[in-house]
């Protein structure tokens, strides 16, 4: 019983840092949390087939997805916490603290009697006797949810499939299309460098240095810019190194030839 | 046992409301998860409370459920998000009158 | 037979002229043909007068077919004293309308076989109302009525067609609802009393709670009330009137308006007497208010046709005040009401028409000192408009002093207030005559020039029957009156005995004179 | 022949609708056929007038009934006429003077061009005066009133051309339909009290019944009486009725029609005589009128306005006679008569006057007339003299007989009677005055002569008649002549002998003539009427008819202008904006019903979380009920 009151309350706050998050991966952990403590509670109810089953697939496959799409969605759109519907957000949580509070008050109080526990159901183990309910009375819905979970992946695919309505651009249209843009906007046809091309670090996140030493921010992914991670500090190495190389002020020979090159 | 299924109307109350204020269509998805699993503990609960398996045979099966629906789902909100490049849930308001 | 023979010709006729070819070079043939097919149903009217027993009273040429088995709805006619006046009503003015609509100036997109054929359809429709003699098959035919008129105001009126007919039509069709309620409240009533049945000589007879018998009889009053304008329901009849062609009118308050007054007669009545005695102190108020209303807005018109219009909302208070009453000569005045006003109002609405296609203007301060210029036109205007005022020796005084005699005998006030009505009557016929005939010619009206024979010859049946009902309206009163007293005896109210029957008199005073 | 006389309406009526459809041929022939239509009447009504005088005093009333005119149910009405004394003498008095007045209107309306038409209107009026005079129910007496009115309505209105003429044949018509109401609720009372309306039954069984219903019945034909008689509460149609050919104002607005209220009043003796309160109407009705017309006739400078005044005040005097019960039917038929035929002497020798003066009224531009009209002088003065009542004469007969029957019955009542013949005297003798002896006061261009003999003749007939009318008086023959149709009456002794009386009133009378000779004889009469100001309050009232139109258009003709106006706005905004309303009403509604529908996926999840919530407090509170 103490597993719950540890974990209850880390729940509850997870349930609101899922609500509350800023940023959809916030919220996404905090749901994965949710789900774990979870599977904790099923394995303290005497349900260790749903334990595997609920980390396994639930946390393991389902929330994937959901960080997946987050991947491809973009998981910088973190959305802003305005409100646009009028009076959506009162009425919401007014609605939704009476929600709360006849079910915790009236629903928790129905319940009453001794729990008889899981001990003869799960004589011969918990898989067991799920088994044979689910291969005794339930066959049928267990028949019926695969072919529901056919048809939702058939469906998943077909939507999120798009129709090439264009042919495949070739790579002789590639480059004609570069160089006919070159012509008309002066845009250069290679690709952009690389992050760290020329520069003092080839990590991702620095840009690459154009000959007269500023950096090329294109060259660096879009989505890095857009989270701010992009590496600036450029310009400060480039002051230790002047300063490294900078004369001492009395300093002789080399460097005080200035009237020469004029 | 009633802490649990005080528990369960918690988190399904949190989802709820969740589902309601959030306008990002992931976020409201992801709620929409909670009340799920808020309703599986409760199942649990009462499988352990009559001491038979059905609770947690039902349970399975809404995970089954709520994997398929999570599929399509995501496929639904990938295609809005390609045809309209946004994903909050109040940019599709063309069905009324 | 003869009655389903009647009312199939002219929607024959109807047919074959949608048939003919369209254009200007048929167009006469089209209009003989119409004419041809009106004049067929006057002569098989005539027949059917001929072996109609006056004598007799009761329904008689009936004929019965089962129609829908289930509801109990038969496919019955047969036509009583009123029935048949109106049927005549119908058929005699038909004729007249079709003559009077020869050279109607339609919009030029309409063709004018449509216009005729419309109106040949109006004409067997209505002769099927008159004489059905189940309810259901009477309210199929009252709602088909609506659709010839809506077309013909809205697609052949004036500058506002759409707006009146749609109006016009709005204003039906609750009523014909309000109706319909009922009609399926008595197949419950009738289906719980044995098989289920619409037949009058079933219905009339018919032992229902007091309670649903008003309800019922609500809802039928409503229907009729619109149709027939009583004063709150009225404001349709003006618009339409004021945009629909001369002929359009006439057939629409002449005929189809007369069959809200004789739903009332026949169905309103003889269905359900109890509710009806509870409603007349109600009915007979508001009919009064019409009387004078109709009357005071009449003076306070300009558009000639909306003029006529409350003149006819007037009279149509008249003949709801004879009907409901309940002596036997009140309603055989409204009876004979509905007849001479139909052909007052036709002659009235057929001269003003021409008057206004002449003038080209309906306002009657564009006219001015016509009677110079048409004195034959201002005559028929002149007597048109006194047998509208019911000027003794013309018809409508007789049924109107047979409506205001019977309603004195049974409520002296509403009589007297009624009776004011006549000298209202006096002052929106001759203030209209006075404006539009007398006086110096105005500028603009020399265009008004004088009847052609035809038109004569159209406007000649209608006042010659005007002037002979007047002196001798008694053939007309002996077809009526069985039918009025088998009414009257079954609303079961009596008429009120004289106060002091001059045969006591006689022996009091011993007669020395 | 008495069988035959439904011919006396039947001709007129068909010779008058067939001139008025008859084309233009017809114009050379028309003015003979009506004439002649006229006559015939004339000579129908002279040969049954001698059969029931030759038949015995008891049985000389002859009815005959047509044809059923209305059955309906207890409503029982016959189209049938009834030919006895009193028609008798109506009937030859509207024959008589209407032929006459036929064969005037020959020369008089010689250069108008509708003068068949004008011969139609005069014989539809014949004819239904004559169906009125002998119908023998008070439906068929309601139908030729009616017809009456109209035939007034067309021939007021004749010359439509002038606007003026056609307002005052409509307000003739509207004033007359006002009474004629009364006259309609009476019939109506009638039927409902009796049964049935024919004349006799009812003046019979009218002892019967109660008598607040006889006194309603008494009041009701009183108001149908005035509208058609021209009495004081609706009076103010027959000044206006001027606007006619004279032969019309001669004809309807001096013989006959307007003397149809007091034959009514005599017909439905048997009702006046059941209640006491219906005579006293009749009564103060007569005398007021008496000297309302009095007063007019001496304000008014037109001639013809002022001898309508004339009749207004000599027709006060029958409604007074009338109302005097038994003993004064008779004087008031009496009186009828010779005013009938003094009245349209005065009115046609007017018309002949007009004929010489170019058709100008206007008394001020008459003066010295007796040198150039001499036949028309001497016919006038005939008339002049009968009815101031200049002994001998007609007028004097018949005036002093209702003026001692009203001493008989109140000395107030025969006093006012006794001061309007002393006004009578001043008024027509000023119009003497001003018209045949003052100076003259002619416009330059007009020459007066001498009318044509077919004017002059009938002139000289009616001349006659009103110097013999007195004859019938002889012997007290009309009082034995009428006794049976309106009752016997006994002859009470006055305070005074009778002549002292008759004498006394001819004193009066010289008095006003006096009175009047001497104010216009003493100085010149100004051409033009002196404006409003400068008269003294008595002519400026005479000249305003006593303000009635004023009154009249206060209390009745605007309210009604304002009440229609605002029942029209009513009915435009009220009733059909009611109506209007109720479907903008709807649109409306659904407008609101609209505004949910936001679009917003999250809005409806709100709503379906809240009838979520509703769903479980719901089956709570089923729970826990």
């Amino acid at each position: 019983m103490t597993a719950f009151w540890i974990l209850a309350p880390i729940m509850v706050l997870a349930a609101l840092g899922l609500v509350l998050a800023r940023k959809a991966v916030h919220a996404a952990l905090c749901l994965a949390i949710v789900m774990i403590s979870l599977a904790v509670l099923y394995a303290a109810q005497g349900a260790p087939f749903l334990f595997a089953v609920q980390i396994i697939v639930y946390t393991g496959a389902i929330m994937m997805l959901f960080l997946f799409v987050l991947m491809l969605v973009g998981v910088e759109t973190s959305d802003s916490l305005v409100e646009t519907i009028k009076g959506q957000r009162l009425m919401a949580t007014v609605v939704g603290l009476l929600f709360g509070i006849v079910g915790v008050l009236v629903i928790g109080q129905a319940v009453t009697g001794a729990v008889t526990g899981l001990d003869e159901a799960n004589a011969n183990g918990n898989p067991y006797g799920i088994a044979k309910l689910l291969f005794g009375p339930y066959v049928l819905a267990f028949e019926l949810t695969s072919a529901l979970l056919i048809t939702a992946a058939v469906g998943a695919m077909v939507l999120a499939h798009r129709e090439r309505l264009v042919p495949r651009r070739s790579q002789a249209d590639i480059s004609r299309d570069r160089m006919r843009e070159y012509a008309e906007t002066g845009r250069h046809p290679g690709n952009p460098p690389t992050p760290g091309v020329f520069a003092r670090h080839n990590a991702v996140d620095t840009p690459a240095l154009l000959p007269d030493g500023r950096p090329m921010p294109e060259s660096v992914s879009a989505s890095l810019v857009a989270r701010g991670q992009v590496r600036d500090g450029f310009d400060d190495d480039v002051d230790d190194i002047a300063k490294a190389i900078e004369p001492p002020p009395h300093a002789g020979w080399p460097f005080d030839q200035e009237g020469d090159d004029q | 046992m009633t802490e649990y299924i005080t528990l369960s109307m918690i988190l399904f109350t949190i989802g709820a409301v969740g589902v309601l204020v959030r306008r990002n269509a992931i976020v409201v998805f992801m709620c929409v998860e909670l009340m799920l699993n808020a309703t599986n503990l409760a199942l649990v609960a009462f499988s352990r409370q009559h001491g038979n398996l059905d609770g947690q045979v039902a349970a399975f099966f809404v995970m089954v459920v709520a994997a398929a629906e999570v599929v399509v789902g995501l496929a639904i909100i990938v295609s809005i998000y390609r045809t309209r490049r946004t994903t909050t849930v109040d940019e599709a308001s063309l069905l009324k009158l | 037979m003869i009655l389903t023979v009647m009312a199939a010709v002219p929607l024959l006729g109807a047919l074959a002229i949608t048939l003919m070819p369209r254009g200007q070079s048929s167009a006469t043939a089209v209009k003989v043909v119409a004419v041809a097919a009106s004049v067929l149903t006057l002569v098989l009217s005539l027949a059917m007068m001929a072996d109609y027993d006056v004598g007799r009273g009761g329904y008689q040429l009936t004929e019965k077919h089962v129609w829908i088995e289930q509801f109990g709805v038969h496919y019955a006619l047969g036509v009583n004293g009123i029935g048949v006046t109106l049927i005549l009503l119908t058929t005699v003015l038909t004729p007249i309308v079709l003559l009077a609509a020869w050279d109607d100036r339609l919009p030029t997109s309409r063709s004018v076989n449509s216009y005729l054929a419309w109106m040949l359809v109006l004409e067997g429709l209505a002769i099927g109302v008159f004489s059905a003699t189940d309810a259901f098959l009477f309210y199929v035919l009252f709602e088909a009525t609506l659709v010839p008129i809506y077309f013909l105001i809205g697609s052949y009126g004036g500058p506002q067609r759409t707006y009146a007919a749609v109006k016009f039509l709005i204003y039906n069709l609750v009523g014909g609802l309000l109706m319909l309620a009922s009609i399926v409240g008595l197949y419950v009533v009738t289906s719980r009393q044995g098989d289920a049945t619409y037949l009058i000589g079933d219905l009339s007879n018919l032992d229902v709670s007091t309670t649903t018998e008003r309800l019922l009889f609500l809802g039928f009053m409503a229907a009729f009330a619109i149709k027939a304008p009583l004063w709150p329901f009225h404001t349709w009849l003006p618009d339409a009137a004021a945009s629909s062609t001369p002929s359009t009118q006439v057939l629409m308050v002449s005929v189809i308006d007369k069959i809200g007054t004789f739903g009332m007669l026949r169905w309103c009545l003889e269905l359900f007497p109890g509710a009806s005695d509870w409603a007349s102190p109600v009915v007979i108020t508001l009919a009064v208010i019409s009387i004078i209303y109709g009357a005071l807005l009449a003076i306070g018109q300009d558009d000639l046709r909306r003029l006529i219009a409350f003149t006819s909302v007037s009279h149509f208070g008249f003949i709801i005040l004879g009907i409901f009453a309940f002596t036997s000569t009140s309603t055989a005045g409204s009876t004979l009401y509905m007849f001479n006003h139909g052909l007052s109002t036709a002659a009235l609405f057929l001269v003003t028409g021409i008057m206004i296609a002449r003038r080209g203007s309906a306002s009657i301060q564009d006219f001015g000192g016509v009677q110079k210029i048409a004195p034959i036109l201002s005559g028929v205007l002149l007597v048109a408009g006194l047998s509208s005022l019911s000027l003794p020796g013309l018809a409508p005084f007789v049924s109107e002093f047979m409506v205001l005699a019977g309603t004195f005998s049974r409520s002296i006030p509403a009589a007297a207030v009624a009776t004011l009505g006549i000298v209202l009557a006096a002052l929106y016929i001759l203030l209209m005559y006075q404006r539009t005939m007398t006086g110096p010619l105005k500028e603009g009206t020399e265009g008004v020039h004088d009847l052609k024979p035809v038109e004569v010859a159209s406007l000649a049946p209608a006042l010659v029957l005007i002037v002979g009902l007047g002196f001798y309206p008694q053939p007309l009163l002996n077809v009526i009156n069985p039918a009025v007293d088998e009414i009257v005896s079954h609303v079961g109210v009596g008429d009120p005995a004289p106060k002091t029957p001059t045969g006591l008199a006689q022996q009091t005073e011993g007669g020395e004179h | 022949m008495l069988e035959l006389a439904w011919l006396l309406v039947a001709v007129p009526l068909v010779s008058g609708l067939g001139l008025l459809v008859w084309g233009k041929e017809g114009d050379r022939v028309g003015h003979l056929i009506g004439t002649a239509a006229s006559s015939f009447s004339f000579i129908v009504g002279l040969i049954c007038f001698f059969q029931i005088l030759g038949r015995d005093e008891g049985d000389r009333s002859y009815s005959k009934s047509l044809f059923t005119w209305i059955e309906a149910g207890p409503f029982h009405v016959d189209m049938a006429y009834t030919f006895d004394q009193l028609s008798g003498l109506f009937v030859l008095l509207i024959t008589g003077v209407g032929t006459l007045i036929h064969v005037y209107s020959i020369g008089y309306m010689e250069h108008d061009a509708r003068r068949r038409r004008f011969f139609a209107y005069l014989n539809i009026f014949i004819a239904s005066m004559l169906t009125l005079v002998l119908a023998s129910d008070y439906l068929v007496l309601f139908l030729g009133w009616e017809g009456v009115g109209l035939a007034s309505y067309l021939l007021i209105g004749f010359w439509q051309h002038k606007d003026s003429a056609a307002a005052a044949a409509t307000k003739a018509f509207v004033v007359n339909r006002v009474g004629d109401v009364g006259m309609a609720l009476a019939i109506m009372l009638m039927f409902a009290q009796f049964g049935t309306t024919a004349i006799s039954e009812v003046n019979v069984s009218v002892n019967a019944a109660s008598t607040s219903t006889a006194t309603a019945l008494g009041l009701l034909l009183l108001l149908g009486a005035c509208g058609k008689s021209a009495q004081v509460p609706l009076q103010s149609w027959l000044l206006d009725a001027m606007e006619g050919p004279t032969p019309v104002s001669a004809l309807i607005h001096a013989a006959t029609m307007v003397t149809a209220g007091v034959y009514l009043v005599v017909r439905s003796n048997g009702v006046f005589d059941a209640s006491e309160a219906a005579r006293n109407a009749v009564i103060a009705v007569g005398l007021v009128t008496l000297l309302a017309g009095a007063w007019i006739g001496c304000a008014k400078d037109d001639i013809k306005k002022a001898l309508a005044g004339s009749t207004m005040s000599q027709i006060g005097y029958m409604m007074l006679a009338a109302g005097l019960g038994p003993a004064g039917y008779a004087f008031a038929i009496f009186h009828l008569i010779t005013h009938g035929f003094f009245k349209a002497n005065l009115f046609l020798g007017a018309g002949s006057i007009m004929h010489g003066m170019d058709d100008d009224v206007e008394m001020r531009h008459y003066g010295a007339l007796r040198a150039a009209m001499p036949v028309t002088f001497i016919t006038f003065l005939f008339g002049y003299l009968a009815i101031i009542g200049f002994p001998g004469f007609s007028g004097f007969f018949s005036k002093d007989k209702i003026i001692e029957t009203a001493f008989g019955h109140s000395f107030w009542v025969g006093l006012g009677a006794l001061v309007g013949a002393g006004v009578t005297g001043f008024y027509m003798t000023r119009m003497m005055m001003m018209t045949f002896f003052s100076e003259k006061r002619w416009k330059e261009d007009v020459h007066p002569h001498e009318s044509p003999k077919v004017m002059t003749y009938p002139l000289i007939a009616l001349g006659a008649l009103s110097l013999l009318g007195g004859a019938m008086m002889l012997g007290g023959w009309i009082t034995d002549f009428l006794e049976p149709v309106v009752g016997h009456a006994e002859h009470e002794e006055l305070a005074i002998p009778a002549w002292l009386l008759s004498v006394l009133i001819t004193l009066v009378v010289a008095v006003g003539v006096a009175l009047s000779y001497v104010l216009y004889s003493r100085e010149p009469i100004a051409a033009e009427t002196p404006a409003d100001e400068s008269v003294s309050f008595f002519s400026r009232a005479g000249r305003h008819e006593l303000y009635g139109n004023e009154l009249n258009e206060a209390v009745v003709v605007r309210p009604t202008r304002h009440l229609t106006r605002f029942l029209v706005f009513l009915d435009g905004k009220g009733v059909d904006g009611f109506v209007t309303g109720l479907a903008d009403r709807l649109g409306d509604a659904s407008q609101l019903l609209r505004k949910p529908q936001t679009g917003f996926v999250r809005s409806y999840a709100l709503s379906i979380f809240g009838g979520s919530l509703v769903v479980v407090l719901a089956l709570l509170a089923a729970r826990l009920a």
